[in-house]
């Protein structure tokens, strides 16, 4: 008698996809129309700018941030961040002119090592200690920054031909040091993409003791990527120690760590982790690198540069935030 | 007392013990460390950091993070040595006016939107230092502090300790009230602890934001004003960095970054100790900039590390 | 008797939710009386929890009309809603983990001391008496989070019901709660009734609802489906209409899906295999300070063994221990007679052991990952090669157990997050199957899921465990431990005080074995 | 002025000199009129808070001239500190220097502005404070003793110079800026760009940005500027550190040497090295060997002789006549 309604449904039949077209859009790729944006305005006002040269100083310049960036984005996808990249710059930089003897290939491979291991540290702290991600790394960022001034005192020119043309030669017209941004890029997002590392890493991110009851080996996977960020940012410092002709673990890198987290979290990665975009953490280090390009090329003083680099890292998040349902 | 609460309490004093075992290794290791004047001047210079860092303890156990207030305390810095051509009110009021406005809409931006905190205030950190080289020419310009009865704020001293000790040691008194006895710092502890579940709760959460990041604002800009008053003047080249510093003070203090725990008497121990550290690198007085940097960094790890063993010791992970 | 003579206190009409896929309220009216206790039930992500979230003003509903006390009401917050005198306890325990157990209970209205600030030790002292009144003997400083799930629930339940309200809204206030804190909490609901308070209790315990509930409403689907006084429902035919299935149907296949008769473990394919002495795992005198004491369980291919025993008697941590996920002080785990290594979960999965955890947020969902991915966690290492993942194993895989354990989600790469709950538990089941273990320990593995679903784990366990799978099973429903069980293990403050096996399975039983040694 | 006989690099080669012989013209301060009292430098603590890192050639040079002079004079107790750019480290690094019980400051001070809690303990306990290289904006003989240093503003002046030159007083110029903030940044600017006003209406500055004395921040920005404005004729770099950055960022864009005048100031080694080269077309010299100044005006000044307010040391150029021979000079 009191009954009402007992329609029949088929189980899921109603669950029709509606997604709000739009809003979906702006998030996922609000940070590409905010570069085309930048471009269109620069290509308006901006005198020179469709020079195939202009193009080429942007990538060049953006390239140490891309690089680092990919890493950045592998930790702040495990729920981490790493303040140290910029002295692992340093570190690279004084090892690459220390070995720079041996051949730059060799320099290049120590580099590289000594990256790694400076990685690895922050990331056993993080991983096997315990300790949050943004101490951990910062101790790193004072020692490691100290330790490249302890090896290599003041800046230091060097005349490696091989290292010199890593740094400024092309090939097919290309920057060696794009392709090789490039190349790493394809390699992270297929790592990110298709690989177990990559699901086990964002997994972590989104929830650590699940992953951990699921048997994911939780800490070695933060080791890797802690290791893989320091990697990446010591390669980073020999590309740009390439293109500077010379070895300056005082002042390389400096800042630059914020640059990468805000090329990484303008890209749509959230510093809550569990979710990685490698394309658009890209595209955030271009659109943060064209913003500085043409804040500089108008001639704007700092003042003002600072301010409305301010204004455009809110209004590009804002853009790609996550909206809540209500 | 059983094996838990002892492990409490010594996370809850990690910071303060290793603090205390650092000074007592000095004054062994080296005869000028543990000199009335060595103190004064290790105090003295703690307390703007420790000021700043009473209001990044409110942030973090909020859950949040406040990048701006090293910028936020160069600018409270200038404005108050602006300001003091027009007598001491003006000097205090005008930075504590301008470091509140920007830490409500910090606030309000992070509470109303859900952008994160890091991400808001690193463009603060920005905007703030661009708001003070403009109004600084471009840094050039140090306005100098006029007012003496400001000046005397700064660098009036008692028992050989300048006022802004006294000031911060009273600020970190009403902070310890607020945080654990009113519903205030109730509230602060509830969202950092769960967020969603203090909102189910009934607990005003934007609110409670705002405040935080407000009162963050507010105590940068006073940290910066006192800092202009002891120095008479408007530096334009300061705190650069000095957000990293606040946080792993407030860290090291025993506040987990991701909000919910934490205490301001952790934070006051994180301050000193950093201080303490750099002091007795001054005491080696032979160490190149290179080596005092690899020093502290290895230090820094060792507390933090010794810290976090002592949490563990706790088994409540 | 129907109160239509009553004014509605809390009133929905036509209501709408939509959420990105989904339309999950569509149309749906209800009416709370005063003095009422009114059932709200369904399927897993039928809505229940969405009409709740929408009454107290969590989610603003998109279409329809909300009412209270007689005229239209709109809450913005939770905040408001409680103000006004609806007090909600959420499905999901919804406190505060790292707060002590006094400030989460008193949050929002501690006493006040000298100069408006918090009396801290009229704050314990209130917040002791008050968990009195609910059977909750605890340390009131101690972290929240220190607390059993159950324990945990009882604080939130103390919570809402001590504020002043006209409406008390139960999101599954039972599912983890022992029979023990279920009587406390039909005291407090039928008190609440008596005062003339309006209670709306969603459960999927069919029994308890008979027991204290006047009238009940069932949502199918995000629509209404039937509404009506209890008493005159006959209990099969609610369960058709949460099912939108026929009748006849549903009578054939019985209550609880587990077979009548259960094999003795004697018979179990292991033995036949011959080595039906080697228990597929063996723990020896697990202890951990304070939680655990020389524990030992073992379970043989092919046997299913229960876990009984109080809230708090260390069950979960049993579990935990098994699989390396809980540092012990002593004690040995040995898989197929082999000694497991100490802490590591990933060597006892590999090993074949797996654990289905208790708490389904903290602990088993990754929010940020769809389905897909959820199911395919713990098994990705065989889901590819090199390192590389196979996209055409993980659907295979996912689609197998999607359809298998239907689990009812727009597609496999919705968000796991915006699943409701069973269906979550559903993915979890489905990420431990995939990794093919040869012992799964089982920690309330229906909790929180609708009838239908629980048939279909329940069917589940036999068929696994008649495949040879040894399962441990903790449970604190005790018709299902008692029919799921081969063997029962009972527990209190860390230590087997029992063992039943044969006959000796019952409710009662189990019951006596807690009793008697909890007096004694 | 002129470059010294021999270039070898001795400890003496690119000795300061005073350009306002001391005791001539301006206010002087003696042992009395300080209040002080006399003690032996070479038993007395002595306290060098330097504000830098030792990490570009100028602060290298400087502590390392303070550290050896001080080891030649056989003063064992020299307490050094470095604030590592850090203002507010070294008011506490002084501090204390000062609470280790020093008889004498040498201070290289990161910011002009700001000294006072220093200054007013160091008078409490009489202790002299001679500035190098940067001035403190105080009172001379109460305060402190002494500055050593360079005139920045002049030193602008004296790059502008060489630019108009270069240029033949007309021409775009871009300016590489220091780090803001920094006085030094404000007063070779201010020096520069007065000059031009004065001396050069013909010459536009269309370009000021910051490169914060940093060689890969001023070829980056350098590579920016050519880009967007070739037409640029002359770039003045306030350091040398950035103009070495844009010499590479020239190279870069495939640039001739010489096409676009280049004038910095500093006088490294490297910089003098770019002049020989062609790529440089002039640099103003500031020299940081302070020690043995500092050491002798200490001296002397305990000694009970009067010294002058100010030590303006005479810093030299280098262009194409000198840059070979004077390279084994520059620091
Ligand atoms: N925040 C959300 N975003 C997207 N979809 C959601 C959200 N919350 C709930 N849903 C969807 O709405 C539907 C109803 O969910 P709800 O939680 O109300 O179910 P329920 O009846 O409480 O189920 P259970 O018994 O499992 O708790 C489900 O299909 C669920 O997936
Ligand atoms: N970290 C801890 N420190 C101290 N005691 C703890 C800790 N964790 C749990 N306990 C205690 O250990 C005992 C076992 O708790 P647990 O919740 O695992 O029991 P359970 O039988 O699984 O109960 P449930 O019905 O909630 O599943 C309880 O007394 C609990 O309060
Ligand atoms: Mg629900
Ligand atoms: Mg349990």
């Amino acid at each position: 008698m009191a009954e009402l309604t007992s329609r029949q449904g088929g189980r899921g039949g109603r669950m029709t996809v509606l997604k709000p077209q739009v809003f979906a859009w702006v998030q996922d790729y609000g940070v590409y129309a905010a570069v085309l944006a930048l471009l269109l305005f620069n290509v308006l006002f901006t005198p020179h700018f469709l020079d195939a040269s202009n193009f080429r100083t942007q990538l060049v310049q953006v390239t140490p941030i891309v690089i680092i960036s990919l890493g950045m984005a592998l930790v702040i996808g495990t729920q981490g961040i790493d303040l140290s990249v910029g002295s692992v710059m340093a570190l690279a930089a004084a090892l690459t002119v220390l070995y720079l003897g041996y051949g730059w290939l060799p320099a290049l491979i120590v580099a590289v090592i000594g990256g790694a291991v400076a990685g690895a540290a922050g990331g056993a702290l993080v991983a096997y200690v315990g300790v949050q991600p943004i101490v951990a790394t910062l101790a790193l960022l004072v020692g490691v920054r100290g330790l490249a001034n302890v090896l290599v005192p003041q800046l230091v020119e060097f005349r490696n031909p091989g290292l010199i043309a890593l740094g400024s030669s092309s090939v097919a017209g290309l920057p060696v040091i794009v392709l090789i941004a490039a190349a790493l890029t394809v390699i992270v997002l297929f790592v990110v993409r298709r690989t177990t590392f990559g699901r086990q890493v964002v997994a972590i991110g989104g929830n650590r003791s699940a992953s951990e009851l699921s048997g994911l080996p939780v800490k070695r996977v933060l080791l890797t990527v802690y290791v893989i960020s320091g990697l990446l940012a010591a390669l980073a410092g020999v590309l740009a120690t390439a293109r500077l002709q010379a070895s300056d673990p005082t002042s390389l890198g400096q800042f630059i760590e914020l640059s990468a987290i805000t090329a990484v979290v303008v890209g749509g990665t959230p510093l809550t982790g569990g979710r990685i975009r490698v394309l658009s953490t890209v595209m955030g280090a271009l659109l943060m690198q064209l913003l500085a390009a043409t804040l500089i090329k108008h001639n704007l003083p700092q003042s003002w540069t600072q301010m409305v680099q301010a204004v455009i890292i809110l209004a590009a998040v804002y853009a790609t935030r996550k909206r809540e349902t209500r | 007392m059983n094996r838990e609460q002892v492990s409490r309490v010594l996370q809850q004093h990690g910071a303060s013990m290793v603090l205390g075992l650092l000074v007592i290794v000095g004054s062994l290791a080296f005869d000028s460390f543990a000199t009335p004047g060595n103190a004064a001047s290790v105090v003295v210079s703690s307390s703007f950091l420790a000021i700043i860092a009473i209001g990044m303890t409110f942030v973090i156990i909020s859950g949040g993070i406040d990048l701006s207030v090293g910028s936020l305390f160069v600018l409270g810095g200038v404005l108050a040595a602006y300001g003091s051509q027009y007598g001491l009110l003006v000097a205090l009021l005008l930075p504590l006016a301008v470091c509140g406005v920007v830490g409500l809409l910090q606030g309000l931006v992070i509470a109303r939107t859900g952008m994160a905190p890091f991400i808001v205030t690193l463009a603060g950190l920005l905007g703030v230092r661009g708001l003070m080289l403009a109004i600084s020419d471009e840094g050039a310009v140090t306005y100098l502090v006029k007012d003496r009865a400001f000046a005397t704020l700064g660098q009036g001293e008692i028992l050989g300790l300048s006022y802004p000790v006294y000031i911060t040691v009273a600020l970190a008194l009403v902070a310890m009230v607020l945080l654990q006895r009113t519903g205030f710092g109730q509230n602060v502890y509830a969202i950092g602890g769960n967020e969603q579940a203090a909102a189910l709760m009934g607990v005003p959460v934007t609110r409670t934001k705002v405040y935080v990041y407000v009162m963050s604002g507010l105590l940068a800009g006073l940290a910066g004003a006192l800092n202009a008053a002891r120095l008479s003047s408007g530096v334009t080249i300061l705190g650069i960095g000095l957000e990293l510093d606040a946080i792993a003070a407030v860290v090291i203090g025993g506040t987990l970054l991701t909000g919910g725990a934490g205490g301001i008497t952790g934070s006051v121990a994180g301050v000193l100790l950093l201080g303490v550290i750099q002091s007795l690198i001054n005491q080696v007085g032979s160490l190149t900039s290179a080596f005092q940097q690899v020093v502290s960094g290895v230090f820094l790890a060792l507390v933090v590390v010794a810290q976090r063993l002592l949490s563990k010791a706790q088994r409540l992970t | 008797m129907r109160r239509t003579d009553l004014e509605p206190v809390l009133e929905a009409r036509e209501v709408s939710k939509r959420f990105p896929g989904v339309l999950a309220l569509d149309d749906v009216s209800l009416a709370l009386q005063p003095g009422e206790v009114h059932a709200l039930v369904g399927e897993n992500g039928a809505g229940k929890s969405t009409l709740i979230k929408v009454f107290t003003g969590v989610y603003q509903p998109d279409g329809g009309e909300l009412r209270y006390q007689g005229v239209p009401a709109a809450f913005g917050t939770p905040m408001e809603a409680q103000r006004a005198g609806i007090s909600t306890i959420y499905q999901e325990v919804n406190l505060v983990p790292m707060m002590s157990v006094a400030r989460n209970l008193l949050l929002g209205r501690e006493p006040r001391g000298r100069f408006g600030v918090i009396d801290a030790t009229a704050m314990y002292t209130e917040a002791e008496r008050v968990l009195a009144g609910y059977g909750v003997a605890t340390d009131v400083r101690r972290p929240l989070r220190t607390l059993g799930v159950g324990a945990q629930q009882m604080v939130a339940l103390a919570r809402a019901v001590s504020v002043d309200a006209r409406v008390v809204i139960m999101d599954e206030p039972t599912s983890s709660l022992e029979p023990r804190e279920v009587e406390t909490l039909f005291g407090v609901i039928r008190r609440l009734r008596d005062s003339g308070i309006a209670v709306l209790y969603v459960s999927h315990r069919l029994d308890e609802l008979y027991r204290v509930c006047d009238r009940v409403t069932v949502l199918r689907d995000g629509r209404l489906a039937h509404t009506g006084p209890l008493a005159e429902l006959e209990r099969l035919r609610l369960i058709s209409l949460m099912l939108g299935r026929d009748l006849n149907v549903v009578r054939s296949d019985g209550m609880t899906s587990f077979a009548r008769d259960r094999r003795p473990a004697t018979a179990s394919p292991g033995e036949e295999r011959g080595n039906g002495h080697v228990p597929a795992v063996e723990a020896r005198g697990l202890t951990r300070r304070h939680v655990l004491d020389g524990v030992d369980v073992s379970v043989k291919p092919g046997e299913v063994v229960g876990l009984g025993g109080l809230l708090g008697a260390g069950r979960t941590e049993t579990a935990k221990a098994i699989v390396g996920a809980l540092p012990l002080d002593g004690g040995q785990v040995l898989v197929a007679g082999l000694p497991l290594r100490q802490g590591s979960t990933a060597a006892a999965i590999r090993a074949g052991v797996s654990l289905l955890p208790e708490d389904r947020k903290a602990e088993g969902i990754i929010p940020t990952l769809s389905v897909r991915e959820n199911i395919a966690l713990a098994a990705l290492p065989s889901l590819g090669r090199a390192g590389v993942v196979s996209e055409a194993k993980i659907d295979r895989v996912v689609g197998i157990f999607m359809r298998r354990l239907r689990i009812k989600a727009a597609s496999p790469n919705q968000l796991v997050s915006e699943l409701s709950g069973g269906n979550q538990q559903k993915v979890l089941l489905a990420r431990w199957l995939a990794v093919r273990p040869k012992v799964l320990l089982l920690d309330e593995p229906t909790r929180g899921i609708d009838v239908g679903a629980k048939a279909e784990v329940q069917a589940l366990i036999d068929e696994l465990a008649e495949e040879g799978l040894g399962v441990l099973l903790i449970s604190s429903d005790l018709e299902e431990l008692v029919e799921g069980a081969d063997r029962i293990l009972v527990l209190r403050e860390g230590t087997v005080v029992g063992e039943l096996s044969g006959d000796e399975v019952t409710e009662e039983r189990i019951m006596a074995t807690i009793a008697e040694q909890a007096d004694g | 002025e002129e470059p010294q006989s021999a270039p070898a690099a001795t400890s003496t080669a690119g000795q300061q000199v005073v350009q306002t012989p001391s005791g001539t013209a301006g206010p002087t301060c003696t042992l009395e009129q300080f209040g002080g009292t006399k003690f032996d430098l070479k038993t007395a603590t002595v306290g060098f808070s330097q504000s830098e890192k030792e990490a570009n050639p100028f602060r290298i040079a400087e502590t390392k001239s303070i550290k050896d002079e001080a080891a030649k004079l056989g003063i064992t107790n020299l307490k050094v500190t470095n604030a590592q750019s850090q203002f507010s480290k070294q008011i506490t690094d002084v501090q204390q220097l000062i609470a280790q019980g020093v008889r004498l400051l040498v201070i290289a001070p990161l910011n002009s502005d700001g000294w006072e809690p220093v200054l007013q303990q160091a008078a409490a306990k009489k202790i002299p404070i001679i500035t190098v290289d940067r001035k403190i904006n105080a009172k001379a003989c109460s305060d402190y003793l002494t500055f050593i240093g360079s005139d920045f503003y002049e030193q602008g002046k004296r790059a502008a110079d060489r630019m108009i030159d270069a240029l033949s007083g007309k021409g775009k110029v871009a300016i590489l800026l220091g780090a803001p903030g920094n006085n030094v940044t404000t007063e070779r600017t201010n020096g520069f760009k007065d000059r031009v006003k004065e001396k050069a209406p013909g010459i536009t500055i269309s370009f000021e940005q910051t490169g914060e004395f940093a060689r890969e921040k001023g070829q980056q920005v350098t590579e920016q500027l050519i880009q967007s404005n070739p037409d640029i004729n002359g770039i003045y770099a306030e350091n040398d550190e950035m103009a070495l950055g844009a010499v590479t960022a020239l190279k870069g864009a495939g640039k001739e040497a010489g096409n676009i005048k280049i004038v910095s100031v500093d006088g490294t080694r490297s910089a003098v090295q770019g002049i020989a080269d062609g790529w440089l077309h002039a640099v103003i010299e500031s020299n940081p060997r302070f020690g043995p100044l500092a050491f002798e005006t200490a001296q002397k000044f305990l000694d009970g002789e009067a010294i002058p307010d100010k030590v303006i040391i005479s810093d030299r150029d280098y262009d194409t006549t000198n840059a070979k021979d004077s390279l084994g000079e520059a620091y």
